[in-house]
């Protein structure tokens, strides 16, 4: 066999940079591959990556990318269809809500490396000295008066961290996911956006009034890292966020407050039988511009198969291991003991559904974001002025009337309804 | 070796003739100096020459040959540039060899030569410093070496010396009239100060407006200038050129008389005046007389001894013999 | 003004320069310090005094191998600024000494040139340099940078290039040297500072350029910028590990601007003065 | 230096630098006039249309143009007001006998060698942050609420960003023409009764100009471009508070991946730079003789 | 009203003592030149006098009144640079008015008195125009203006010739002697070039390294010369300076003849020698003489018509009764 080198871009994330380290087991399993890695962050690698298979440059062979783009991508046949994978890949074993995400008509295109829904993590020391409890189901009732017992401005602690910063892959993720447990939805289904609805203006009054009294300041610049930071520090009472967290506000090498943290489901509004859909999940795929399949199919199995699962809880413990994407893990007792997040986590993920993400009829797919091309830029406008509103800069009214006619705006120049 | 024609040389700079048609010969060993006023085209003339501007017209003859198209380093001309245009980052060593190593001479022979140049014009203990580390009459001695190395046909220099002081420049005269006494080639020389023109030259040519105006030895130009404007740039003070009345007593439209051709009287003499500034050299004294009813101001030469003071009435007279005449419209009347 | 200054007044002037140099170094100071404090001090508030532990950089390191994008760095920058000096000096040359009714014109233009958004054109260029086989190629982002910054090494140059008397080349001339040595052993050497200062500017602001040498770069001539845009964003906040990476990709070019900080201040006069 | 030879010369030596700045402006330029008249998204590669000048029309009726070219002009207004008068003032300091003169300016001119993402997350991360940020530690230690700068300030956060990357190199331009002053004028000055001030405003100042005009210069070309300190610090928000037109255009290619509309605005804004570049040239032109 | 007088005034550079402890009487409407060498301290004293350098030790009293510590634009004495240090960016009317500006003159008055010193100096016409589109001597003019209208107790000029070519220079020179004649307001002129210094000055001062060798005036210096540095400095030619046996013959360790004091004949004098270079002015000849045995060159000035050519034998005759003796320090013998 011909010697190949394989480019491969992915995020930098710890998990991503973690297999880096760890891909000598494949290497020596076949000699003839050569790893090349680009790593860039996220949305540089968005950029580079859509450009380059868009324009089937064949720079890559093996792609990092979101549960975002792999149906756009698999409509637009840039994507190998990974319906050929050895057996022992067991196919079957990948969580369902996970693997049907990746999934055009039922042909795979992508395969998940790790996948997260979104779940309350609260701080359970400082929710008994403040006297409440926080259901496994909340509402956002629960939520709120829990915020409010928690908050203590004074010793720097807020009862809740949400996401602030701008961009449809950080607030607007959590916001559409809020949207989503309070009955809202993007659009109907002749494509008109509907931030004018009663449910998105109780969503975008109800996200401000949480921020603005219970929430940690300079909000409207925090995203998944800064929350992340705060609550490992012990100045969030709440936290709601992806379920990935979890790992590492347990994580007692780098979180203050790793023994008192209590999980609980991603909330709803009384009477909204939704807990938001978010799933997210960072899959390889191969570029259907790339010249070597095969080689890029053989790593695409080895690096999201259960064996590297196994060789990294050997390596580094089970709480490092890949989580989301297969079940067997969360069958798993070792990995049950090692993660106490592990039920909640599972059942987050499998609450998801992406295909119907709103109580209303939707015309669309995705959880928390809307599986269109445009929804990156769509998305990103309505995140600015929302977090605009979070600013201060202007009013929930005036933010869902900018949104509104913005979206509007994109939406007829995209040409919709198609 | 190096003889030089002008025929019928002309030179515009877009629609502005700068040089209208020219005719010139200069013999080989002459040494030619270019007077006239600032902006007579006497640096063009001599870059026309060189070779570093194209003619518009007519041809340029190097020893007979016609040079007119070939460039500047093949007709085997030595320029030296009023600003030195020595290379800075070059070593004096360095900077009079540049010449020879671009012509590819052997480096035994540049040695020598180099050494030869440097005795001749006292630089040997300077040859490795650097130009900026010279004085001004150091630096011009470095650009006369590099042009002698080339043992060119001719040299050609432009206001080799108005950047340096007045003291300086009266010895770098007498080096540059030197070094035209020994290697007898041809030299061109621009200037417009007319000392050095008149102590240099074996040949002055006075332009005025890229014309030339005369073309003469000095003491011919000094004994008998063509025209008025001859004779107001030659000599130093100015002739004094008088009109009117006193001139008509000679017949003439002007005439002209030179500060030395005065005799100063305080009792008696033709011409009445005032005695405004004066200036004491010493060996010298002139005085700019006012109010003499002739010119604004009479300028005469006495001796070094002579007691006027500011205000005094003096009494001038001409020397008849040394009267210049010119007619109206400024041509000499023999 | 050659009257003594007094040591109090200088004491005065010493202490107001030093505050404004030390506040507008602080930021990259902090990094410094920042990138060798651990994760936990880095985000622990204000502290001037690190741990000095480089397990930040040693984290770095085996997270992405620092010496290859610092290679491609160091080739991109020099090698582009070599590439301009040579289209340049020609044309500097010309402009400086043989000007024509256009040459201000030109000048401007070419300047002008560099005021298009990269970004509006990325598409274009991403396909020529997929057609032409130059995407990822040291060679292709070297013609990239070197096109970029054309402009205005052309007219630094220009700008040193008129100062230098036109009789020195004229004699030059005379002394029988053709275009070439003329170019070669007088007019370059004569503007070394200049062209010193040009070069020194070209390298920086190659060796700073983060948006064609990301967009058109995966691994083999993938440059700082694009290490640095590997650690830019990570899951959580590795502020020690980000600013050790910053540390690295600036290191280079702050060493050797401050070491050829003299040649730099020198030939920063773009004819500006005098 | 005037003869036909050297003339044809000349032409040859130029040719080449303005041949591929020619190649380099024409064909990027020509393909991206081509693109600004087509409906033409990355994503959807296989549905392209002629669009006519609806690219310009749909990039012109934005509500977020106007916003963006007053963030331009705020922004490289802002920042060549800071570096020039700054540069001023610190040329002027660090050009008065000091101790430490050499460290003085090596710490001074250091911000210019910062690649600019780096430098906007420094100042992000590391000063400017509400929580972790030096100046948020300053505002608790003297006992005030930190301010959330690219929340509240975002635009003027990025002046202040920006100017410090630029700062060195308008102080370095502005020390050099300050250096070439001439002494001599200072004292004919001084002997004129003009004091520090007057002298600094009669003479200093207008012996300047060329070097404020070549600083306006260069930066603007610089400052017309900025968006990578944009995209990591606030991604041209909250709203469009921080969106200048090289970041709009920035959003449609990269984020819309709108290449049609990216290049109308493309066009756009090569012709307002254009014109910018033309008054700017005039002035500078003239002060560059 | 501008009485200047220096008492012991010293000047110290770090370690080095550029003016020894120096005193000097300048009287009201006196026209002193200090002359010397390059790096003799002219400007420095000059700068002390003006107040753009602190003294070391000493009194400068101005009319009797200490200003050693006044500041310079209190001391009312106005300066005009070598290098006009003109407002490059002021009209030359704005240039002249920035004095007046800056001391709070009234306009009306400030328009009376730049239209006083326009017309004096011949600047009507330019005013408006900027200092750039100026000629040298046109500049130097506006930099006296700006000088005049301040109506100072004293001018200070630092050489404020020397950027002029040699034809402007005599024209200013002249400009700035009517210019005292006229307003009788005390000038104290630097320069090195001797000339200027004799033609202009009631009183030279003499300065060798921070040193006053002789004050007096030029024709005091011209005929009685305190020492060898004072003879070789002060007439140009310079004197000739003849050490050994001819000296011996005077009872001198050196003697000095200035060349217009020695006669030249073709066959018959004292003492014989060769013709080297001979520049021919015109009006006089200087022959540069070699070969002599007293000195390398003996330089002797002639009339206008001597015809000697370069190789010639010729002898020449000093005339005794202007022999200048100096004994072995340098000192003049009486
Ligand atoms: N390159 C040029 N383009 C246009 N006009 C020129 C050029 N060079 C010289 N001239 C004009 O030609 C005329 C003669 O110039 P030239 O330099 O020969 O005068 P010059 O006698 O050497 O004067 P100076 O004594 O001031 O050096 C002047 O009017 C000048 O303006
Ligand atoms: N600021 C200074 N610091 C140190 N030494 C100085 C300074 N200014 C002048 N000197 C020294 O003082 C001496 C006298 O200088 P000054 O400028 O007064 O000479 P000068 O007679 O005017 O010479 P020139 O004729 O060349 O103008 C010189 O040796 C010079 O090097
Ligand atoms: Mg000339
Ligand atoms: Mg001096």
């Amino acid at each position: 066999q011909d010697n190949v080198t394989l480019t491969i871009a992915t995020v930098n994330n710890g998990d991503m940079i973690r297999m880096q380290q760890m891909t000598a087991p494949f290497t020596e399993a076949n000699p003839n591959i050569q790893l090349e890695w680009v790593t860039l962050e996220e949305n540089i690698l968005r950029e580079r990556v859509t450009t380059d298979i868009a324009t089937s440059g064949g720079q890559y062979d093996v792609l990092t990318i979101g549960t975002y783009e792999v149906p756009i991508w698999a409509a637009q046949d840039w994507l190998t269809p990974l319906d050929d994978l050895p057996e022992s890949y067991n196919v079957d074993d990948l969580v369902p809500a996970v693997r049907a995400a990746l999934s055009v008509n039922d042909t795979l295109y992508a395969a998940p490396f790790y996948a997260e829904s979104a779940m309350v993590m609260y701080r359970t020391d400082l929710a008994e000295a403040a006297g409440v409890t926080i259901p496994d189901n909340p509402t956002w009732t629960d939520i709120t008066a829990a915020a409010k017992a928690m908050t203590d401005k004074e010793n720097e602690v807020y009862g809740i961290c949400l996401r602030g910063k701008p961009g449809w892959g950080e607030n607007m993720a959590f916001l559409t996911a809020m949207a989503n447990s309070y009955g809202a939805r993007w659009f109907d289904m002749e494509w008109a956006p509907q931030f004018d609805s009663p449910e998105w203006q109780a969503t975008l009054t109800d996200y401000l009034t949480l921020m603005n009294e219970y929430g940690p300041p300079g909000a409207s610049s925090n995203g998944f890292n800064e929350n992340l930071s705060l609550f490992q520090q012990g100045k969030c009472g709440m936290w709601i966020d992806a379920t990935v967290a979890a790992s590492f506000v347990t994580d007692p090498e780098d979180s203050t407050v790793a023994d008192s943290v209590g999980f609980a489901q991603f909330p709803n509004k009384e009477g909204v039988d939704n807990h938001g859909n978010w799933l997210w999940a960072w899959n390889l795929a191969i570029p259907a511009s790339s010249q070597k399949q095969d080689a890029a199919k053989t790593f695409v199995a080895w690096a999201t198969s259960q064996e590297y699962t196994n060789m990294v809880a050997e390596a580094e413990g089970w709480r490092a291991a890949p989580p989301g994407t297969r079940t067997s893990l969360y069958e798993n007792p070792e990995y049950q003991a090692e993660a106490p997040f592990a039920a909640m986590t599972l059942e987050s993920i499998n609450a998801a559904d992406t295909q119907k993400s709103s109580v209303q009829d939707i015309p669309y797919t995705g959880g928390q974001f809307v599986a269109i091309p445009e929804f990156q830029g769509i998305g990103t406008a309505v995140g600015q002025t929302f977090s605009a509103a979070l600013a201060g800069q202007m009013s929930a009214e005036d933010a869902l009337a900018a949104a509104q006619s913005s979206t509007a705006r994109e939406m007829a120049r995209a040409g919709y309804p198609k | 070796m190096g003889r030089i024609t002008l025929e019928a040389v002309t030179k515009r700079f877009g629609d502005v003739e700068v040089i209208p048609p020219l005719n010139l010969d200069i013999n080989d060993g002459e040494f030619v100096v270019f007077v006239g006023p600032s902006g007579c085209g006497k640096s063009t003339l001599l870059r026309l020459i060189a070779g570093l501007e194209d003619t518009s017209g007519g041809r340029i003859l190097i020893d007979g040959k016609d040079a007119t198209d070939t460039p500047p380093a093949k007709r085997g001309l030595a320029m030296v540039f009023q600003s030195y245009a020595l290379y800075p980052h070059m070593s004096v060593r360095k900077n009079i060899a540049f010449p020879m190593r671009m012509a590819g001479v052997p480096q035994d022979e540049q040695d020598r030569r180099i050494t030869a140049a440097a005795k001749a014009l006292n630089l040997t203990d300077y040859l490795d410093r650097k130009p900026g580390q010279l004085s001004g009459g150091q630096r011009q001695r470095v650009a006369i070496g590099r042009a002698i190395v080339r043992e060119p046909a001719a040299f050609l220099f432009d206001e080799p010396l108005s950047n340096l002081d007045a003291a300086l420049r009266v010895g770098m005269r007498l080096e540059i009239s030197e070094l035209h006494n020994r290697l007898k080639t041809t030299m061109i020389y621009v200037t417009h100060d007319q000392v050095e023109a008149m102590t240099m030259a074996d040949k002055i040519v006075v332009l005025r407006a890229g014309n030339i105006e005369q073309v003469g030895s000095p003491m011919e130009l000094y004994r008998a200038p063509r025209n008025l404007f001859v004779a107001g740039f030659i000599g130093s003070p100015k002739m004094n050129l008088i009109d009117g009345a006193a001139a008509a007593e000679y017949g003439a439209h002007t005439i002209g008389i030179r500060p030395e051709h005065i005799a100063v009287s305080p009792d008696h003499g033709k011409w009445r005046g005032r005695v405004g500034v004066s200036e004491h050299l010493g060996s010298d004294t002139f005085f700019y007389v006012e109010d003499t009813g002739l010119a604004d101001t009479i300028t005469v030469r006495a001796g070094g001894n002579i007691d006027l003071h500011h205000g005094d009435t003096v009494w001038l007279t001409p020397d008849d013999a040394q009267m210049h005449r010119f007619d109206a419209t400024g041509a000499r009347v023999a | 003004m050659a009257r003594a200054v007094s040591t109090r007044t200088k004491v005065g002037y010493t202490i107001a320069a030093w505050i404004v140099a030390l506040v507008i170094f602080f930021p990259i100071l902090y990094t410094i310090i920042t990138s060798l404090k651990t994760e936990q001090e880095a985000i622990s508030g204000f502290n001037l005094i690190p741990s000095f532990t480089l397990s930040s950089f040693e984290a770095v390191q085996t997270q992405n191998n620092y010496w290859k994008p610092f290679t491609n760095s160091v080739i991109l920058a020099v090698g582009s600024t070599i590439l301009a000096l040579i289209v340049a000096i020609p044309a500097a040359w010309a402009m400086a000494f043989s000007p024509t009714k256009h040459t201000k014109d030109i000048l401007m233009w070419m300047l002008s040139t560099k005021m298009m958004p990269a970004v509006a054109v990325l598409v274009p260029i991403y396909l020529i340099f997929l057609r032409t086989g130059l995407m990822d190629t040291r060679i292709g982002l070297t013609v990239m940078l070197m096109l970029i910054n054309l402009p205005i090494v052309v007219w630094m140059l220009y700008t040193y290039f008129r100062e230098i008397p036109g009789e020195i080349l004229e004699a030059a001339r005379m002394d029988g040297a053709t275009l070439k040595d003329e170019i070669l052993y007088v007019l370059t050497p004569m503007a070394v500072p200049g062209i010193a200062s040009t070069m020194l500017l070209n390298v920086i602001l190659a060796w700073n350029e983060a948006f064609w040498t990301i967009q058109l770069t995966t691994t083999n001539a993938a440059p700082l910028s694009a290490f640095i845009a590997s650690f830019s964003s990570p899951q959580g906040l590795f502020w020690a590990k980000l600013s050790a990476a910053s540390v690295m990709a600036i290191a280079p070019i702050l060493i050797m601007g401050w070491f050829s900080q003299k040649q730099l201040v020198r030939g920063l006069t773009f004819g500006a003065v005098k | 230096m005037a003869t036909r030879q050297t003339a044809s010369l000349a032409r040859l030596m130029r040719a080449p630098a303005i041949i591929l700045l020619l190649i380099w402006m024409i064909v990027p330029l020509g393909m991206t006039l081509y693109y600004s008249f087509l409906n033409y998204n990355l994503l959807n590669p296989a549905s392209v249309s002629w669009a006519g000048w609806f690219n310009y029309q749909y990039f012109y009726t934005d509500p977020a143009f106007f916003d963006a070219i007053w963030n331009t002009l705020a922004l490289v207004l802002g920042v060549l007001a800071i570096t020039v008068i700054g540069g001023i003032a610190i040329a002027l300091l660090i050009d008065k006998p000091i101790f430490g003169q050499g460290i003085v300016r090596i710490l001074i001119i250091s911000p210019f060698f910062v690649m600019p993402p780096v430098a906007a997350l420094i100042w992000k991360n590391m000063i400017m942050h509400p929580s972790y940020g030096v100046f948020a530690d300053i505002a608790r230690a003297i006992g005030v609420q930190p301010v959330d700068w690219f929340a509240q300030y975002p635009l003027t956060s990025i002046i202040i960003i920006v100017a410090w990357q630029w700062l060195p190199f308008a102080t370095l331009i502005l020390l050099t023409a300050l250096q070439s002053l001439d002494g001599e004028q200072m004292e004919a000055a001084e002997m004129d009764g003009a004091g520090a001030v007057s002298r600094f405003i009669h003479l200093t100042l207008p012996h300047m100009a060329r070097a404020i005009t070549v600083v306006v210069l260069i930066q603007t070309i610089f400052l017309l471009g900025i968006y990578a300190e944009i995209l990591v610090t606030t991604n041209g928000g909250p709203g469009n508070a921080s969106t200048n037109l090289t970041y709009l255009i920035y959003r449609a290619a990269r984020l819309n991946f709108d290449i049609g509309g990216a290049a109308a605005g493309g066009i756009i804004a090569v012709i307002l730079a254009n014109i910018v570049a033309f008054f700017l040239m005039r002035a500078v032109g003239k002060n560059l003789d």
